[in-house]
């Protein structure tokens, strides 16, 4: 969710916003075309690499982190069962073993997972990972004291949903069993296919419990990875990761850990860490940044400088912004209403909103345009590039306002060029051509999480944004379109309030396919059949711009993530 | 070759000239006043000696030669020479005249070190000798003191003992007392008097007061618009005037000694209008004099003048009049804690109609603070304030003041009119034809004219707007006014006026007045009883003549021998009876 | 503000008061540098007013998108040279949108002006009414409402206006809501001035003689001690409206000032900030019209203290310093010195 | 001197009640702030029951006064307080712990004051050097060209919002003419030359506007001293101009200089908001803004405490300071 290099300035955009925090881990540039160009590109282990970032690491406990960055500092310390295919591009999205000896070992109907661990795994004290250190390590990320995980575990796993931690229960969760120190079985309470994506995620990572110091963790976790935490000042604004002597490159080829020491700075302003990739001066010429991307200013100096746009890379990750219905509030009950308003669309004048092509391309499918997603083509309301008025004019007439109308766009104040106010003037100046008269709401940060996601507070229209926790359809679009997954009381993502038993019905049945090809082709077959509905109109999927400092090899950003992994980089 | 030579000097002020062809000579060693009243240009004189207009944008012209030295052409460097170290000028106010951050030894060593080449220590000794000889004692240590910490008196010794430092030829003093009590103001001339003799520096004395000027100096330099008015031997310019300004200044000036013109009240024993004689003859100058100066209503006051003559023995046929104001035991504390002390420390006094009670003291004697107590405008901490025999808390239109201040007792930002009509409003008169006419009326009794009242305070005089804060206390038909220091910012020849006027008021209306005053003359003209106070406490009371021609108090005698006689023969002795009794 | 420096000089307190409009329209004239500023002020606020004549004379608004105009593959760059000026756009196009820069700027001086004029006259309204109450209020209410006005003074400007904003409705009119939370957090100096001179005037004898003629205090407050307030309250509001432009800006620059589409400088700033490489007039537009009009206001304001207090303009030419404090003993006065708004536009 | 202590004690009380007052306020506001401050803490995706878990764990379901209540006792005596694993001490005053990332607050200010510090002290020296200098040196060169020309660029600076003379100065002095490196905090302790060459632009920013109201000050309040009678007698004791202008009017004007600089210093503590925002510097202000977008009110409170407590403090000191400077008045 870092995105264009203005955020930290503002205000608002400074806090966790619900849907982009899913992105927090991902947005990064893909540079590999361009970096092997440059010389001597052969990468060797050795020097120190410096991360200029903006975020500070604040929380570093396995249990807190939401989808742990697939290139970000904390993978290089925590290793998980599975982890994601160290690869550029499509090929990034596959998941490949880590801790265990396989991505998994589902049984028929997918509801019972087993792993079993490597041998050898040892942390950086040099005592052995055990599967109940996993255990322990998922346990505690029930706690409240270390909340902030995804909701999966406690959805997924048998009796977990109150389930309190392990400060409070002694007795632990029954759905994970250990029967020995090398193998972990979890018991699911439903058909998950995906389950191998999900144990990506930093709470599977190990946790020695003697070493637990709780809500303390976070300041020396133990590491499990290629790096160790040696310094770690100010909540996670300085940090100084050295090599962990106990890991071994023969248990794990997916991290290559080339420099010997990282050095991470934080709390830097986004123009400053562009401004200093880009200078590339002393220690700088070894940086990257992980949560910083290139702004559309930004953008149009470097393309202007063939030397910047050759240190540029390109990343994508599945994430779509859109605009949200609500078919409780009139007139947007109306179908032609949604349609009128999806015809109506400027997506030029949106994209431009949001950076230029350069940064986003137009969207017209709800899904991400990833294989991956099981991306299907469709633009079931084709409104061209500037809006399709007359055609937006008709279906008002066919719906009873040949008069037009005037309606109200709720949206963000925080200037994050994703659900903010450029975006809805963009919108409130193309829908005045079909005739619609756009009053727009600017809501505070934290305040239009809290309404777009309560069910009794939702405006009828406004703009949302959906990011991937992982590259399938399933958590794409259950959380969105599942009519079971309407929070009454809570955090609700259904904005469209849909509740369609076909579709739910179809979205139990692919969840229960473990070939996840097959699952993807069903996903994308589904997202057209919703998008008939037209309960969202999809504007744009967000591309990421990153610039690396002058000595930067082996970049490699995956379509998982779209961030530069930090893990492959070499600074030799 | 005189010390300073002045031949036919202008000085202007954009438009304004403040000082038109004057020509003077100053022989060394001796003294000479400027006596003037405000905007006569006496000062601009002073300033002119010292070519302090440069770079002012003043313009200046004619020649000035002091010490030697022509002011006119000299360069800036001979000028600093001059400054100080040949001629050197003593202030009105002693305290803004000294740089409040720097101790007194430290002004004075640092003027001395501008005109000697000598270390900064030789020159802190030197500060510690002039200040020695002037007179503060335990000079070393009071030396590292800042001019806060000295009081008035000590501060204006400072000064002079600045002017000392470098044995300057010429001593130029602007007002030097005008700031000080009279018993402070007394001790300062003997001083001055003193360093002349020893020293035998010339003196250029500019001065308000007559009596200061009488005391201190061999020749006077009368002074009007900036023209020579009279110039001579003090004794002849004094005793003898040659100008019918100098006599109408010389009239107006209240004399302690000569007891009160005529009587209002019956007070008791106190004779009225017994002593009229040749003072009787003074008085009437004031009043005729007020023709020759004033403005438009000076006709009318010279003829109630007459009348009030007339009106006297009438008044004193009445039967004893009834106690209107009366004050038991009060008491006002200022501060809490350790810091309070008490201005008024409990005051008793009787106030009949009719009458005029006199209520003297030097700064801090607490005699502002009763004023205030008894109209009610503060509450004392102990005691009771009766009006017409009843306790009163808080204001009582039937009792009134007239301030000191002219500038300040206006509202800048409302007409004359409005102001008085005040009180009329306050009583809940709606009939704007009626205030109107009211005030008018008002206006044109205290010598103003009725169509005065559309204007606003900046278009009168300070002696005008006085008379309209009597207007404005007589618009609540008052039984009692409570003057505090009625006339004591005004020129002497509107003094006059003003006290004439109250006079005649009060015999009008029968009146009581309670004038508070630090000036011992104008309080004995006024007055048919006197208070004196000291320190929060009256220390002797009576009628007039008794407490000025015998007065019990030591303290009272103090003040009365402080006073500066218009006969230079007299000061002369005075100031050995004040060597006396500070001796004693 | 401490007590000790609350005690500055407060023009007209104890010069002789104005004697009315005349004279101070004659002492201001006088001054050609606030004559210069008032006739730059003037057209300010005729843009302003006029904006959508000025914007039609173009034919362009402040809220059209002009998709064309802009490079998109180059992050939105205005097309064509000094960032897109032409015939139709006079002073370019904004970056991303191609919206009209000329037609934002002059809408942009809407909200400047008028949030700072409404936020100065919130300011007035609540200093004053909170100072002369203070100051004519016995001990316990004066010590309760200094003690409040300290409090409003020790606030974070910033912070309290982050809250403010984000706790009040969002359907509130923002322009007018930014007014009045400027207004609500920064008029504890004006109110600090205006108890100063109030115990200042108290003590004057025309206001004891206004007592003893037998008038209330209601009477006496409103007839002789509101009048002897105006020249340092104007004094300060007319140093306070620039320094209420500058808030504004801040605010908008921090992203909760006045809300888009509306266009306001200091959030045109807040947008061009990253663009001063890529188009640069983009950030300089506002930059400079915030610059002229917070100097033309604040050479008007320090020309207004000078007509209001004869002895500046007799010594100080351009005025006197805005945080002039009077070393004088405990009478002095206090200075008409932004300081909150100092604090907030540092 | 009994007067002081007096002094002492009235100020402190008074700072003490200000402070209380303040974070009461700061409380309600807080309180009456949208956002769902568990959600927030919890997570995007945390579930109902979470959130609930969440609330309790954080004490956010106690009343109002409850929660303040605790808050003073923290103040007082301190907190214990459970990491899960084990019981922590926060030793008094405790400000709470942070809801966002559970340090604790007190902790979170020391690490981020250094920074605040820094930039305020050093742009202090700057802006006093720069102001007052300019003040005198126009005070001095009164009614000439020079002078004119000071007061126009004094003038300027007061009429430029900071963040735009700071945004001017890193496009022109990093951006362009590459002459600084881009604004960044390094601890003194760490490297003081990088120390100074990373915050000088943000000390120049924040000097220059500051140092145009310091000249502005000085000038004015110089040329009211030379107005004054002291400076008429040392005229006409033949002392002269500069000494005139350099000592006796300078030291006439020094009180309020002193007084006004304690009293921005303090305001600047907390002030400094934009300034660190627009160099991404790591201090209060910046933390305080992010705490206050994200509702984590032991941050706001305590950050708002602390720089209140500057600005008192600051406000007492520019007393002393004035009374010291000025010893006409009293301390009262």
């Amino acid at each position: 969710m870092r995105q264009p290099s203005l955020t930290k300035r503002r205000v608002a955009a400074v806090s966790v916003s619900l849907v982009l925090a899913a992105g927090a881990a991902a947005c990064g540039p893909e540079d590999n075309d361009a970096k092997s160009s440059g010389g001597d590109s052969t990468p060797h282990k050795g020097g120190t690499l410096t991360v200029l970032n903006s975020d500070p690491q604040s929380d570093f406990d396995p249990a807190r982190l939401y989808t742990s960055g697939g290139g970000n500092v904390p993978s290089l310390v925590f290793r998980t069962l599975t982890t994601r295919n160290r690869e550029s591009g499509a090929e990034g999205t596959k998941v490949v073993p880590d801790l265990a000896t396989d991505t998994g070992r589902p049984n028929k109907d997918a509801t019972v997972w087993t792993y079993t661990l490597k041998k050898g795994l040892k942390y950086e004290d040099g005592t052995a990972i055990t599967s109940a250190d996993i255990k322990y390590g998922i346990e505690r990320s029930f706690a409240p004291e270390l909340s902030g995980g995804a909701p999966y575990l406690r959805d997924w796993l048998v009796g977990a949903s109150d389930y309190q931690g392990p400060y409070k229960d002694k007795k632990g969760l029954p759905a994970i069993e250990t029967p020995d120190a090398r193998t972990i079985v979890f018991h699911l309470n439903k058909p998950e296919g995906e389950f191998p994506y999900l144990a990506t995620q930093t709470q599977f990572a190990p946790v020695p419990k003697a070493k637990d110091t709780g809500t303390k963790y976070e300041e020396h976790p133990v590491s499990s990875g290629p790096y160790k935490v040696v310094k770690n000042e100010n909540d996670g604004e300085t940090l100084l990761l050295e090599r962990n002597t106990y890991w071994s490159a023969a248990t794990d080829p997916e991290r290559k850990a080339y420099p010997d020491r990282i050095d991470v700075k934080s709390g830097l302003d986004s123009s400053v860490i562009n401004q200093r990739l880009s200078a590339s001066q002393g220690a700088d010429a070894a940086a990257v940044t992980t949560d910083t991307n290139l702004g559309p200013a930004e953008l149009a100096k470097v393309t202007g400088d063939k030397e910047l746009a050759a240190r540029v890379g390109t990343g994508h990750f599945g994430y779509t912004n859109y605009i949200a219905f609500n078919p409780k509030v009139k007139p947007f009950d109306n179908a032609k209403v949604r349609q009128a308003i999806s015809y109506a669309v400027d997506r030029s004048s949106v994209v431009n909103a949001a950076g230029g092509s350069a940064l986003a391309e137009a969207a017209t499918t709800f899904l991400p345009d990833q294989k991956s997603f099981g991306y299907e083509p469709y633009d079931l309301f084709p409104a061209g590039a500037t809006g399709n008025a007359a055609k937006a004019k008709e279906l008002l007439k066919e719906a009873g306002y040949p008069n037009g109308l005037t309606v109200t766009l709720t949206h963000d104040n925080a200037q994050n060029f994703k659900t903010s106010p450029e975006i809805a003037t963009a919108i409130q100046d193309a829908l005045k051509k079909a005739g619609i008269t756009v009053k727009l709401q600017g809501l505070e940060d934290n305040n239009y999480s809290d309404t777009i996601h309560d069910v009794k507070k939702e405006p009828g229209f406004f703009l949302s944004a959906w990011g991937a926790d992982w590259p399938s359809g399933g958590p794409f679009l259950a959380p969105i379109f599942d009519g079971r997954q309407i929070v009454k009381d809570g955090a609700n993502f259904n904005s469209g309030l849909l509740n369609d038993k076909s579709v739910n019905a179809e979205i139990d049945a692919i969840n229960k396919l473990t070939d996840l090809d097959a699952a993807a082709k069903r996903w994308g077959a589904l997202d057209k059949k919703i998008g008939e509905q037209a309960l969202t109109v999809p504007l744009f999927h967000p591309v990421y711009k990153r610039l690396v400092g002058k000595d930067i090899r082996n970049v490699v950003i995956s379509d998982w993530t779209g961030v530069l992994d930090i893990s492959q980089v070499a600074v030799k | 070759m005189s010390l300073v030579h002045v031949t036919d000097l202008t000085v202007e002020f954009g438009d304004l000239r403040a000082v038109d062809g004057l020509s003077f000579t100053l022989a060394p060693g001796a003294a000479l006043a400027l006596v003037g009243e405000s905007g006569s240009g006496k000062s601009t004189v002073a300033s002119a000696l010292l070519g302090l207009h440069r770079g002012t944008g003043a313009r200046v012209s004619g020649s000035v030669g002091v010490a030697g030295v022509d002011v006119q052409q000299a360069s800036d460097d001979e000028l600093r020479r001059l400054r100080g170290a040949k001629a050197a000028m003593v202030f009105q106010d002693p305290l803004s005249s000294l740089d409040p951050y720097y101790a007194i030894g430290d002004q004075i060593a640092e003027v001395y070190r501008v005109h000697t080449r000598v270390s900064r220590r030789t020159a802190r000794a030197r500060a510690v000798e002039v200040l020695d000889r002037v007179g503060i004692p335990d000079a070393v240590r009071r030396s590292r003191s800042r001019p806060h910490e000295f009081s008035g008196g000590m501060r204006q010794r400072a000064l002079i003992a600045m002017a000392l430092a470098c044995e300057p030829e010429l001593l130029i003093a602007d007002e030097p007392t005008t700031a000080l009590d009279v018993t402070v103001q007394a001790q300062i001339l003997d001083l001055l008097h003193t360093l002349r003799q020893e020293t035998g520096m010339g003196l250029l004395l500019v001065t308000h007061d007559v009596g200061v000027a009488a005391e201190s100096v061999d020749d006077v330099l009368v002074m009007r618009h900036g023209r020579t008015v009279e110039h001579g031997p003090v004794g002849t310019v004094l005793g003898a005037p040659a100008q019918a300004y100098t006599r109408e200044l010389l009239a107006a000036v209240p004399r302690v000694d000569a007891p009160r013109v005529t009587s209002g009240g019956s007070g008791a024993g106190v004779s009225g209008g017994s002593a009229v004689g040749a003072s009787g003859g003074s008085g009437g100058g004031a009043s005729g004099g007020s023709g020759a100066s004033g403005g438009s209503g000076g006709g009318a006051f010279g003829g109630s003048g007459e009348g009030a003559a007339e009106a006297a023995p009438e008044v004193v046929l009445e039967p004893a009049p009834e106690v209107v104001l009366e004050a038991v035991g009060l008491r006002r504390e200022f501060g809490r804690g350790k810091r309070a002390f008490a201005a008024v420390d409990g005051v008793s006094l009787t106030v009949r109609r009719g009458e005029t009670l006199g209520v003297v003291g030097e700064s801090g004697s607490g005699k502002t603070t009763l004023g205030r107590m008894l109209v009610g405008l503060l509450e004392p901490t102990a005691g009771q304030v009766r009006h017409d025999g009843h306790a009163r808390v808080g204001v009582n239109p039937a009792v009134q003041m007239v301030f000191q201040d002219p500038v300040s007792s206006l509202n800048p930002r409302r007409s004359v009119g409005e102001s008085i009509a005040d009180p009329i409003r306050a009583r809940g008169e709606r009939d704007e034809q009626r205030i109107r006419g009211r005030v008018r009326e008002l206006l044109e009794r205290v010598g103003l004219e009725g169509a005065h009242y559309d204007r606003y305070p900046h278009e009168f005089s300070g002696g005008q707007r006085q008379r309209v804060g009597i207007a404005r206390a007589l618009a609540a038909d008052p039984r009692v006014i409570v003057c505090d220091e009625p006339v004591s910012a005004l020129d002497v020849t509107t003094q006059a006026q003003v006290v004439a006027l109250l006079g005649e008021l009060q015999r009008e209306l029968g009146l009581a007045l309670v004038f508070v005053a630090h000036d011992l003359a104008v309080v004995r003209q006024v007055s048919d009883r006197v208070a004196v106070m000291r320190r929060g406490r009256i220390v002797e009371e009576g009628p007039a003549d008794e407490v000025y021609d015998s007065p019990r108090d030591a303290y009272t005698k103090q003040l009365l021998t402080a006073v500066p006689a218009l006969d230079p023969e007299i000061a002369a002795r005075r100031r050995a009876e004040r060597g006396a009794v500070a001796v004693s | 503000m401490s007590e000790a420096l609350v005690a500055a000089e407060i023009p007209g307190a104890t010069a002789p008061g104005i004697s009315g409009a005349r004279q101070f329209w004659r002492r201001l004239r006088a001054q050609r540098a606030a004559m210069v500023a008032a006739g730059v002020v003037a057209l300010l606020v005729l843009v302003a007013l006029a904006a959508p004549l000025l914007t039609a004379l173009e034919g362009q608004d402040p809220t059209t998108y002009h998709p064309s105009l802009v490079d998109s593959a180059r992050g939105g760059v205005p097309i064509g040279s000094f960032g897109g000026v032409s015939g139709d756009h006079w002073l370019g196009v904004e970056p991303q949108t191609g919206r009209d820069l000329f037609a934002r700027l002059v809408y942009g001086a809407r909200v400047s002006l008028g949030v700072a004029l409404g936020a100065t006259a919130v300011q007035v309204l609540l200093g004053v009414v909170v100072g002369v109450a203070a100051a004519l209020g016995n001990r316990w209410v004066d010590q309760l409402l200094s003690r409040v006005t300290d409090i409003i003074v020790a606030m974070p400007l910033m912070i309290m206006a982050l809250a403010l904003l984000a706790i009040v409705p969002e359907n509130f009119p923002r322009p007018i809501l930014v007014a009045l939370v400027i207004g609500f957090v920064a008029w504890g100096t004006i109110g600090k001035i205006a108890r100063a001179q109030t115990l200042t005037l108290k003590e004057l004898d025309y206001v004891a003689a206004a007592r003893l003629s037998g008038w209330g205090t209601w009477r006496i407050a409103r007839r002789e001690l509101l009048p002897g307030l105006a020249a340092p309250v104007i004094t300060y509001a007319a140093l306070m409206v620039p320094a209420n432009i500058s808030i504004e800006a801040s605010l908008s620059f921090l992203g909760v000032g006045v809300k888009p589409p509306t266009a306001s400088w200091g959030q045109m700033l807040s947008s061009a900030n990253v663009w001063y490489q890529a188009a640069p007039q983009y950030l300089l537009l506002p930059a400079a019209a915030l610059f002229v009009t917070v100097l033309a206001l604040t050479v008007l304001g320090d020309g207004v203290r000078t007509a209001l207090d004869p002895r500046a303009a007799s010594r100080l030419r351009v005025g006197t310093g805005r945080k002039r404090e009077a070393r004088s003993d405990l009478s002095g006065a206090a200075e008409p010195g932004p300081a909150n708004a100092k604090e907030a536009i540092s | 001197m009994s007067g002081f202590t007096g002094f002492a004690v009235r100020r402190t009380v008074s700072a003490v009640l200000t402070l209380l007052a303040l974070s009461v306020i700061i409380y309600v506001v807080f309180y009456a702030t949208p956002g769902n401050v568990a959600q927030i803490t919890c997570g995007p995706r945390c579930s109902p029951e979470q959130v609930h878990q969440v609330a309790q764990q954080l004490r956010l379901d106690d009343p109002l006064y409850l929660r303040y209540w605790h808050f003073l006792q923290g103040m007082v005596v301190g907190h214990d307080y459970s990491t899960g694993t084990s019981v922590e001490h926060c030793p008094a005053p405790c400000l709470g712990l942070s809801y966002q990332s559970d340090q604790q607050v007190t902790q979170i200010i020391l690490n981020k004051l250094p920074v605040s510090l820094s930039l305020v002290v050093g742009g202090m020296v700057l802006w006093l050097l720069l102001g007052v200098g300019t003040g005198v040196l126009s005070a001095w060169r009164r009614g000439r060209f020079s002078e004119r020309a000071l007061t126009g660029v004094t003038l300027a600076g007061v009429a430029t919002p900071a963040f735009v003379i700071g945004l001017v100065l890193m496009i022109v002095v990093c951006g362009q003419l590459e002459l600084l490196p881009f604004p960044e905090y390094v601890p003194f302790s760490d490297d003081p030359e990088q120390w100074m060459w990373g915050l000088l632009l943000p000390w120049v920013t924040l000097a220059l506007g500051e140092a145009a109201y310091f000249a502005r000050l000085t000038r004015a309040s110089m040329l009211e001293t030379l107005a004054e009678d002291h400076i008429r007698t040392f005229r006409a004791y033949g002392v002269g101009e500069r000494s005139i202008v350099g000592r006796h009017a300078l030291r006439g004007a020094l009180a309020p200089i002193i007084a006004l600089n304690a009293n921005d210093f303090g305001s600047a503590v907390g002030g400094a908001v934009l300034i660190e925002s627009l160099f991404g510097l790591p201090g209060i202000g910046q933390e305080l803004v992010h705490a206050v977008t994200v509702v984590d009110l032991p941050v706001v409170v305590g950050m708002v405490l602390v720089i209140g407590f500057f600005v008192v403090l600051a406000n007492a000191v520019a007393d002393v300071l004035y009374a010291v400077a000025d010893r006409r008045v009293v301390l009262a």
